[in-house]
């Protein structure tokens, strides 16, 4: 019986954080928000972000969704938190091939924090686009400000 | 062990390998049912054998290759016992059936107020053709509710149907519910005000005897990836008088008789309907899959599949904090049975059911507006065919306990 | 006796059988190939081990069907060269790949008065859809005329070519007259006038390598049946850009986003394309088709397939009162080859062909348009792919020779 | 090689209605006449009848073909010429089985005439089309006279 497997996947501080989501709701007055849908299983992600100084000052998340997404947003938006747009597009970027099973540096793994017990997702290919809804939806809204500062 | 109805199991040589180190338990037959290798081999003996091009050769492979397209055609004729095979047009799937009859048929005869009636319980390829055609013609769509139980609230069918309505387009057997919809009743009441009788067949054919002029199903749509076929070959039926008077929808060879610069002119149905090169070998394997669903019989399929819904419906229902959807009795419900464990969302319960084998789909199951109605996102699903065994059915139930078990031990 | 292009004969079983008592002499490729042992294999295969639906589940099996499905996608997007695999839409065949093109793009971008050229060559699959098209927006439908050997009179295009024009639809290979049109010359023109270009390629993607980046075609549609592939899957390569534009022409599962009662929203190109349960066997056929062209390699195919056509060529034009239709030079003659013997009817000498076990086509090869150009009815049609053989080929030239004789001498 | 059963199609017979087909050509004032195509092959056959006193007085018919549909055409103009009503269709209907490889009676047989001769097109499926186009448009043009008289 492979529910042993499980274990893997669900690991205490996913659950936990599936359970409890950090950040989780509306921003006042977020000029940066965006809603993704997962196609696979209908469950959506809303994003919301607040830039300051060049950095992510807020952010919040709502949304259905599967443990794995609800955990892999709460994780993010503490991962994203307080970061200049450079670190979070770098944070995202390593999370992106974690998430792949690709290599990542002991480095990038610390940046990550909690995030990185993510990893295991990887040996779970139905469940990666799960784990990466909202960090798409945070690095098109880094793009959008990006976009619009160049303007 | 019991081995599916009459051992068939055998004869589906995927259920050999093991899934995530267990024994496969394919439950996901509504998606897409399994092959058997009277099906694989009529189609690779079509290719070895008689492989050409239909309706356009005289030379003697493509006269073979004719020959055995229009039988598969006489065929699922009589599989739904359709007056003739000059009604039997061959399309991809039960999306373009519907797709076509909602386009061309659909653009015939509806007109700015007119009504098209479809239920709460529509698949996407049963709700969204009529949506569009709804918004060309400026007509309405017009929604049938459902009972608490998940049957068609006939009264609600009654009061909606009226004069204003040109289509009826319901659902044989729903996909999520495995609610089975008074097809017969619907399509005289139907025709009592003057509509057009549409179904969706894609639930019921592989499952039941289906009898298209007992209906008075003025068009029936299926797919042959369910009932055992190949991908690629889907079915629609209708009645010759009403084919005649439609044009198609696709332009291209086979499908024309006589063609000037500016101009050109249709064969009649269904090669009208049926432009360019077929699935000449798709709809073979289809034969050959009603052939092997006949030597089965179609009354045994149904009774075995009717056994096995019963041990579902008792063993869910003991499962503390499992809703169920659609009908619990299971003479009214097909082999079909959503339903969600607790608070766990529908994608946890399928990871957890996969990691032991069992293959169930989760998610909105291609009818966003139920699970609306239903006040859901998504459910797991598990379906049965004829070659699921009482083993599949416990392991499910079993299943289902394990993970109930693991996400409370997790979360304590 | 050699066998084909290396010895390829031998991986198609359907060459093992007699035909009238005589060996099989397929030539009648152009109509539908003939199907490789891999390409059976890698079908039955994928049903036996990995058969789910796509795009739907996230159990095992049917993530394993998504993936095959999808590197099926990115297969022929390498093939014809497309920047990526999100311009690759699956249809039926070619027929359905240009009627998609003709409704969604054509009803997107032609207004009344507009013009869309094609040529007198096309085969009624590139004809009707503009037909139907012109009819629609009240366009025009105008025709590029041949010159004397059967190739594309470019004074008579760059002619007609004007900003007028919205639309060039040509085949690349003509699939009676064999020629070899200057796609990426027309397209240079029609960009030039603002035109968009739609590349029939059925008769080119099989012979020799597409790049349609370097053709600079704003869409290009083949049928997998006449390279290698099952029947039921075609495609339609589009400019992402264009694509992103364009509306479904069919609705229902997998191709949306977000459903309501009353509306909906597309998922992105290419799936909003594909709605309803594709051809998954049929895809996954492609791709096995492809590695076994790749394999081969499509330059040795084209070179190989020129040094038969110079052969044939030669050999039909000793045989007195024969009339070949299209270039006479080999270089500019692809695979397919149509003719008349004095004055005999196509359907006659085809007989007599199919007596000696040498399988061609007569009639108008869905090309009614071209036929009255030529001032014929009928012509027969010998069609050639890299598992003809130099015995093939001399076959054909006695088997005339010998219909000649016997019917000279009967009408004595 | 198979040669030698092309003898057993191109009958004699068969070649010279074909080479010089007997009733080809228009009528003066022919009330009934209808156009049929072959679908496999493009080609297309027009046969013309003028009736009086309830029998088939005038027949033609003219359209390009093969071998098979010229003579089968041209044969059939030669039966049907001269017949009632009753026998016209009679004969149709003969013709229609001895070219599936239906048995016929011996009186059928002798009632075809020439046209018998074409019993050999059964052997080979990919022509029977050919054979039979004439005689359904003549069929067509009896059920069309036969209504008319009705109404
Ligand atoms: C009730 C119902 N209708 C229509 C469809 C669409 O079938 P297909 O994907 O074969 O077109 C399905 C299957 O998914 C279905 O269950
Ligand atoms: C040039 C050309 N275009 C289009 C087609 C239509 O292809 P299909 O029947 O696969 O749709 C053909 C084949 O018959 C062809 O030769």
């Amino acid at each position: 019986m492979q529910l042993d497997k499980l274990n893997l996947l669900y690991r205490q501080l996913i659950l936990e954080n599936a359970a409890h989501p950090q950040h989780y709701g509306h921003l006042a007055n977020s000029s940066y928000h965006l809603m993704l849908p997962n196609p696979t299983c209908g469950d959506t992600i809303n994003v919301e972000m607040v830039f300051q100084a060049e950095k992510v000052a807020e952010i919040a998340f709502t949304g259905q969704g599967c443990t794995i997404s609800q955990a892999s947003a709460s994780m993010m938006t503490s991962v994203l938190l307080g970061q200049n747009l450079v670190d979070a597009k770098k944070l995202i970027a390593s999370f992106s091939r974690l998430i792949m099973g690709e290599p990542i540096s002991d480095q990038e793994n610390q940046a990550l924090g909690d995030a990185a017990v993510l990893a295991s997702v990887a040996e779970f290919p139905t469940r990666i686009r799960c784990a990466t809804l909202a960090w798409h939806a945070a690095d098109n809204l880094l793009d959008q400000y990006l976009e619009k500062k160049h303007e | 062990m019991d081995n599916g109805l009459n051992n068939s199991r055998n004869d589906f040589e995927i259920f050999q390998q093991l899934i995530n180190g267990e024994k496969l338990d394919y439950l996901d037959s509504a998606a897409t049912a399994q092959r058997p290798v009277s099906v694989l081999k009529a189609v690779s003996d079509f290719y070895r054998h008689d492989n050409a091009n239909v309706h356009r050769s005289i030379n003697t492979l493509s006269s073979r290759a004719t020959d055995s397209y229009e039988a598969a055609r006489d065929k699922v004729a009589g599989f739904i016992h359709a007056v003739d095979s000059q009604s039997i047009v061959f399309t991809r799937s039960t999306t373009e059936s519907l797709n076509l009859v909602a386009r061309s048929f659909g653009d015939l005869v509806v007109t700015a107020g007119d009504e098209i009636l479809v239920s709460e319980m529509e698949h996407h390829s049963n709700l969204i053709p009529w949506q569009q055609l709804a918004q060309r013609k400026q007509a309405k769509l017009v929604y049938i509710g459902l009972q608490a139980d998940g049957e068609l609230n006939m009264t609600d069918l009654k009061r909606k149907l009226t004069s204003r309505t040109k289509i009826v387009a319901i659902a044989q057997v729903s996909n999520v519910l495995g609610t089975i919809n008074p097809i017969k009743e619907i399509a005289r009441l139907a025709h009592e005000q003057g509509a057009y009788m549409v179904v969706d067949g894609a639930q019921a054919a592989p499952h039941f005897a289906v009898d298209v002029q007992d209906l008075d199903a003025d068009f029936y749509a299926f797919s042959g990836h369910k009932m055992l076929a190949p991908a690629g070959i889907g079915v629609l039926y209708g009645k010759k008088a009403l084919l005649d008077q439609m044009s198609p929808v696709q332009f291209g060879g086979e499908m024309i008789d006589h063609v000037d610069e500016q101009s050109a002119t249709w064969a009649a149905a269904p090669l009208k309907f049926e432009a360019g090169t077929p699935n000449i070998g798709g709809a073979i394997g289809l034969a050959a899959a009603i052939d092997y669903l006949q030597a089965l019989g179609m009354d045994k399929i149904e009774a075995y599949e009717q056994d096995l819904m019963a041990i579902v419906l008792k063993g869910l229902s003991q499962i503390d904090g499992l809703t169920i959807y659609g009908p619990l009795d299971a003479a009214k419900h097909a082999s079909v049975l959503a339903f969600n464990l607790g608070k766990l969302h529908a994608h946890d319960v399928a990871t957890a059911l996969d990691l032991q084998g069992i293959e169930v789909r989760a998610g909105d199951h291609c009818a966003q507006p139920l699970m609306h109605y239903l006040g859901i996102s998504a459910a797991v699903r598990a379906s049965f065919y004829f070659y699921n065994t009482r083993d599949d059915v416990d392991r499910l139930i079993s299943g289902l306990q394990r993970t109930k078990e693991f996400f409370s031990n997790a979360a304590r």
